[in-house]
């Protein structure tokens, strides 16, 4: 079967790929790239654990063709702390203890971190609104949506 | 949340180090950087994918199964049908004496659910293996299903499982697990109350977000390393032993970081076949179910129908309680048996009742098998116990909380399955639930105490 | 067959290459990955066209041209498509809305397609390469569909004249239970003048309320007002069954929600 | 329309580990040659917290910080049996094994830091910081790293211990049922308000008020993280889940998320926690397990709340909005 070239720009790092066609980006980043932050929870679109930011938008990687993120922006989970210094999202995760099976984190703060980038002082609905594409089944939420507001308040200290 | 260190302090050491200290979870780190290794975050070159064909019917005979197109399907590596499996029938709970064995890693000449295992496929990638389960050809004779528990225990009911020879779990006490204790009819005779009531739950879902699955690695030596994200490591590997007749020597389970489990990671059914599977190769396998898999085929929590028959008294006493309790555990045994039981442990409930009499019964359907969740056994039965008591203090025109006290059992008090209690604190929730809900009781509820009287 | 991806730069192109059997067009992936995912083996070619104007929102004279492959969230963030963004934000949750098209929302099945619903109470075109289509016609017609859409183009409602509602279970983000979408012109007085009620969940696919719409004219939006419309809210429905809701929960709660969105 | 408001009690109790008993745990422990410590189990971390708890039992028995301790576990080829994590069991059980190996592990350090400090070792006592003092006499102390040192590579004593914990099985007697199902129960009673919308039956819990006796939070906020999530799922049981939504009946059954039903974040209940410590007899520190238990009363709550706010009984699972305005109809009926 031909293989498709892919380039693309994984948490900063340029990546080039030869891949299946029909192969999704979730599959490409865990099996080809080794990127496994990002979870194949339901591969369906339901539950949000594949969730990554393209270009600056949340997307599902499991519903989206490797193929078709040729010249994109990509970021994971994986790539949002900087020479080992948490993101205050990730920071706030641990603080809050908003993270218990850990399966749907990912996932949850890379829905956080779109909100965050576009609304840095989110209200409590927003971020209700934000993360309601993915599932936790652990948490009750509460504690996720604590983090995220807690994220936000530790951003606007910072930048005051 | 708030510790309210006034209840019990009397018998309680506050001045530890570590414990009561509220420390960071060592694997929260590993979480919020994507860097927790989940089991299928294990990858392995070469690696084969499984999908299962599955029974479109909730019970049929297997006429024939025909895998010569799928086997010629590109990509196609190893086909699997009960007659590759070992020891293909098994009971989980065998490990603990719980038996007869009666379910089929593969289906073998018949189908008792919709969604049984018949044909394993492995191929080079998912898609390969799917378009291969679509050419196996099963050729069904559809029989007729019961899927309502109180049809299913019918005489002349269509019978759902052959090696239990009737639609029922046959306990050494009988078709039910019972509980015996003072004279249950004499309590009803003298009780101000009857109230006899009905309650009914349906099949639900652990729902993690990470579906059950194993990835299995040989070592070369005839070894087998299977990733698994089971809630039970050797009792996973001791019956993919039994299973697979294979030496327990022969297999490594490695897991432990789990994507929630709530009960629905405790049965085997995932990593026998793969490691079967991986051992016929030669090569890596991953089997993980997927979100609709986990849906419909992994085990829910049963569902129950519970009958509760109270006596009450005027002034609140509760004088005989009769529960029957029925678990539909679908068309296997799994912990289905074992839960049935564990509810016979539990009613009448947290309170201390003279005349007691509980059957409960495990029942088999022509459904998903039902298996173990979160609160197994008791769940279902506190929702109908709690409803209950909602209702019993209604017909005497009692609060419903202040009702709870006057039955509410304590230290000492003897147990309907003969053992007295120790450590009772329910008094002592409510006094505090009165509080924070603000929902008053008399005074001398609240001067209550779990404690022995003197002691 | 494995699964292959092929992209056009032409619609044209790509409409020529879905003459070939096993192929469908890709649009976000919401549904046909998904598909692919879940072992529908069925389709084994993806098409996809990346031509410009299936992307672009025009908005003129009062009139809207939505291209096909526009996104939920473009349309939800389109400054001029503010009287749409609910209906937008309806579907799905934020990486959905940023995937899922207005193209492949006509295609969702029951309990799906909220946005859908929302087109048909504004009486939309849908745009092939062989001209344009009455969405109701295109609706019923879909599933023998082949030509690749390319846009949907409707007259722009005014601000108080659109009210649109989904009602779901699970919040902020479930499916539906049922939508409703309603197009509504009052004269000076408050009497209603003309009106398009759209129905989600009410059938396999958006339907109108013809016998509601006809009840609303001439009268006033008040609970009297109303009365007539609610009760034939139902007529002609045939409410699908899911794991969400019985079709008789549906039909009995039509027309209260239907009731709601009037008055409010 | 009207929104009708209710509210409703349930109080439960739940045994902690098979109720049967015949469930063993192992665990071992041992130090490393600077003194860090290390535990090894084949018990399963399902997110509950497993690995993080067995650091906390640990460190508090040898008399370290939590730091100091590494848990390994779920490996068959070096982890001791575990029956495995259900019926609330991992801590209680894997707890009780890691105390009594630490506990073991402990009295080889205290006999070698003995040996050092030329002191009987009945007189030594951990400070909880990493060393060992003479008791009365702190001055007199040794690091808990001298003492591993010296255990490797100068005495020759492998400070390690084995711990097992069983309780022996029970088997109910035929015809009585008498039976010894647990020792150790967890309590909890719960208030639940709810808004009932009667025209469509739709309920929103409004508050829920969970008063839990769970023996000792060993780790407030993980328990915490427990009893809040449990209290989310409890709710979910009451009003949303199930796979077969027309049971007996198979058909329609959910297979994603957007069809098996569960409460969203938009639709979270103001939820109080209150835990209250009653130490069991035979838990580890006194606990018990609250992991099942915390999800259970408030379904019975929430139902009874429904009743109480609409006057109808729906003593069916889950109580949906059709239930709810099928019973409303035919209350209105009669």
């Amino acid at each position: 079967m031909a293989k498709v070239p892919v380039q693309f720009t994984l948490n900063g790092s340029e990546k080039a790929e030869f891949i299946d066609s029909g192969t999704t980006l979730l599959q490409a980043l865990r099996d080809k790239i080794g990127d496994t932050s990002p979870k194949g929870g339901c591969h369906q679109g339901t539950c949000g654990a594949c969730s990554v930011i393209i270009d600056g938008e949340l997307r599902l990687s499991c519903l989206t063709l490797a193929e078709t993120c040729d010249g994109a922006v990509i970021s994971t989970t994986s790539g949002l702390s900087e020479s080992g210094v948490l993101h205050p999202l990730q920071r706030a995760f641990l603080d809050t203890f908003a993270t218990q099976c850990g399966f749907c984190t990912p996932g949850m703060i890379m829905a956080a971190k779109v909100l965050l980038d576009h609304t840095p002082n989110p209200s409590r609905d927003e971020v209700v609104e934000a993360l309601s594409g993915n599932i936790c089944r652990c948490t009750g939420y509460e504690p996720i949506i604590q983090a995220v507001l807690t994220a936000a308040r530790a951003n606007s200290q910072n930048a005051a | 949340m708030e510790l309210r260190k006034n209840y019990f302090a009397d018998v309680r050491k506050d001045d530890l180090n570590e414990i009561g200290q509220p420390r960071p979870r060592s694997d929260s780190p590993g979480h919020v950087t994507g860097k927790t290794a989940f089991f299928a975050d294990r990858n392995f070159p070469g690696i084969l994918h499984l999908k299962m064909v599955r029974s479109p019917h909730h019970h049929a005979r297997i006429r024939s199964i025909d895998t010569s197109e799928a086997e010629k399907h590109p990509g196609v590596v190893k086909i699997l049908t009960a007659k590759d499996v070992p020891h293909n029938v098994y009971t989980i709970l065998i490990l603990i004496q719980v038996g007869p064995e009666d379910e089929t890693v593969l289906a073998d000449g018949k189908v008792r659910w919709k969604g049984e295992a018949v044909v394993a496929v492995l191929a080079e990638t998912e898609r390969a293996a799917q378009e291969a389960a679509a050419k196996v050809k099963v050729d069904y004779e559809v029989l007729p299903a019961v899927f309502d528990m109180e049809e299913a225990l019918k005489p002349g009911a269509p019978l759902v499982n052959e090696y239990h020879g009737q639609n029922y779990y046959l306990y050494d006490s009988g078709e039910c697990r019972k509980v015996r204790f003072g004279d249950v009819e004499a309590g009803f005779a003298g009780a101000d109350h009857i109230l006899e009531e009905s309650y009914q739950s349906s099949p639900i879902e652990h729902a993690p977000t990470e579906t059950t699955g194993c990835v299995v690695a040989p070592e070369g030596n005839d070894r087998f390393t299977c990733y698994t994200n089971t809630q039970a490591m050797f009792f996973t590997l001791d019956n993919t032993s039994i299973i697979l007749q294979m030496p327990g020597s022969k297999l490594h389970f490695v897991g432990g970081t789990v994507g929630g489990g709530f009960g629905g990671k405790v049965d085997v059914i995932v990593e026998p076949i793969a490691i079967l599977g991986a051992k016929l190769t030669g090569r890596p396998v991953c089997f993980i179910y997927s979100r609709e898999e986990e849906m419909q085929i992994s085990s829910p929590r049963a569902a129950e129908k519970v009958v509760i028959k109270d006596g009450v008294m005027k002034d609140g006493r509760i004088v005989a309680r009769k529960v029957t309790g029925y678990t539909d555990a679908g068309a296997y045994s799994r912990h289905s048996p074992y839960g049935a039981q564990k509810g016979a442990g539990h009613y009448p409930g947290p309170y201390t009742i003279p005349n007691v009499w509980i059957d409960t019964y495990c029942v088999y359907t022509n459904r998903t098998p039902s298996s173990a969740m979160r609160g197994f056994g008791v769940t279902i039965g506190d929702f109908a116990l709690e409803v209950q008591m909602d209702k019993l203090a209604r017909l005497i025109g009692m609060d419903p909380l202040e009702f709870r006290f006057i039955n509410a059992y304590r230290d000492g008090d003897m147990k309907a399955h003969r053992q007295p209690t120790e450590g009772a604190a329910l008094i002592e929730c409510m006094q505090e639930a009165s509080r924070a809900a603000n929902w008053p009781v008399a005074e001398k509820y609240m001067a209550m105490s779990s404690y022995v009287k003197g002691a | 067959m494995a699964l292959a991806l092929q992209t056009f730069a032409t619609v044209k192109d790509a409409n020529a290459a879905l003459k070939a059997q096993g192929t469908r067009y890709l649009g976000g992936g919401t549904l046909v990955v998904r598909a692919a995912n879940e072992g529908d083996v069925s389709v084994s070619g993806l098409i996809r066209s990346t031509e410009p104007s299936l992307s672009t929102i025009a908005v003129a004279g009062g009139k809207a041209r939505v291209g096909a492959s526009v996104t939920m969230a473009a349309i939800a963030g389109h400054p001029e498509l503010g009287t749409l963004a609910k209906a937008a934000r309806a579907v799905g949750g934020p990486a959905i809305r940023n995937m899922a098209t207005v193209g492949g929302n006509l295609f969702a099945p029951a309990p799906y397609g909220d946005f859908a619903v929302a087109l048909l109470a504004l009486d939309a075109t849908v745009g092939t390469d062989g001209g344009e289509t009455p969405i109701e016609t295109f609706l019923a017609n879909r599933d023998g569909s082949r030509a690749v859409v390319t846009s949907v183009s409707f007259t722009l409602p005014k601000a108080d004249s659109f009210r649109f509602l989904k009602v779901s279970r699970v919040k902020p983000k479930g499916v539906s239970v049922l939508s409703i979408a309603g197009a509504l012109e009052l004269s000076s007085d408050g009497t209603v003048t003309s009106a398009r009620i759209a129905l989600g969940c009410m059938a396999d696919r958006p339907m109108r309320a013809r016998a509601a719409e006809k009840a609303l004219i001439g009268r006033k939006l008040t609970a009297d007002g109303i009365a007539p419309a609610l009760a034939a809210a139902g007529d002609g429905t045939s409410p699908i069954t899911d794991p969400i809701a019985s079709a008789w929960y549906r039909a009995e709660v039509l027309p209260v929600h239907l009731g709601r969105l009037l008055l409010a | 329309m009207a929104i009708r408001r209710g509210r409703g009690v349930a109080a439960i109790n739940y045994p902690t580990g098979m109720n049967l008993g015949g469930d063993p745990t192992q665990a071992l422990v041992h130090s490393t040659p600077t003194g860090n410590f290390m535990v090894t189990l084949s018990s399963v971390d399902l997110g509950q917290g497993m690995k993080q708890i067995m650091a906390q039992i640990c460190a508090e028995t040898i008399g370290v910080p939590t730091d100091r301790v590494v848990v390994d576990t779920a490996d068959t080829d070096t982890g001791p049996h575990c029956m495995g994590t259900f019926a609330s069991r991992g801590t209680h059980r894997a707890g009780n094994a890691v105390i009594q190996a630490a506990r073991e592990a402990r009295q080889v350090m205290l006999e070698v830091a003995a040996e050092e400090l030329e002191v009987n070792a009945s007189d030594l006592e951990t400070d909880g910081q990493g060393n060992i003092l003479v008791k009365g006499a702190p001055q007199k102390s040794i690091s808990i790293f001298d003492v591993a040192l010296s255990a490797h590579f100068k005495r020759g004593r492998s400070i390690s211990g084995r711990g097992m914990f069983l309780i022996p099985r029970s088997y109910p007697e035929k015809e009585t049922g008498a039976m010894k199902p647990s020792t150790c129960y967890a309590h909890a009673c719960t208030v639940a308000e709810v808004e009932v919308d009667d025209e469509t039956g739709e309920v929103t819990v409004v508050t829920v008020k969970n008063v839990f006796e769970i023996g000792r939070a060993l780790n407030p906020k993980m328990v915490e993280q427990q009893l809040v999530g449990g209290s989310w799922m409890g709710i979910s049981h009451a009003l949303y889940e199930t796979t077969e939504p027309y049971y007996p009946n198979r058909d329609h059954g959910g297979t994603d998320f957007n069809q098996y039903l569960m409460p969203g974040p938009g639709d979270l209940a103001e939820t109080e926690i209150i835990v209250l410590e009653r130490p069991s007899a035979d838990g580890p520190y006194g606990a018990k397990g609250p992991g099942e238990m915390c999800a259970n009363p408030q379904i019975p709550a929430v139902a009874n709340a429904v009743f109480d706010a609409v006057g109808v009984r729906i003593d069916t699972l889950p109580i949906t909005p059709e239930r709810i305005l099928r019973a409303l109809k035919a209350q209105a009926a009669n």
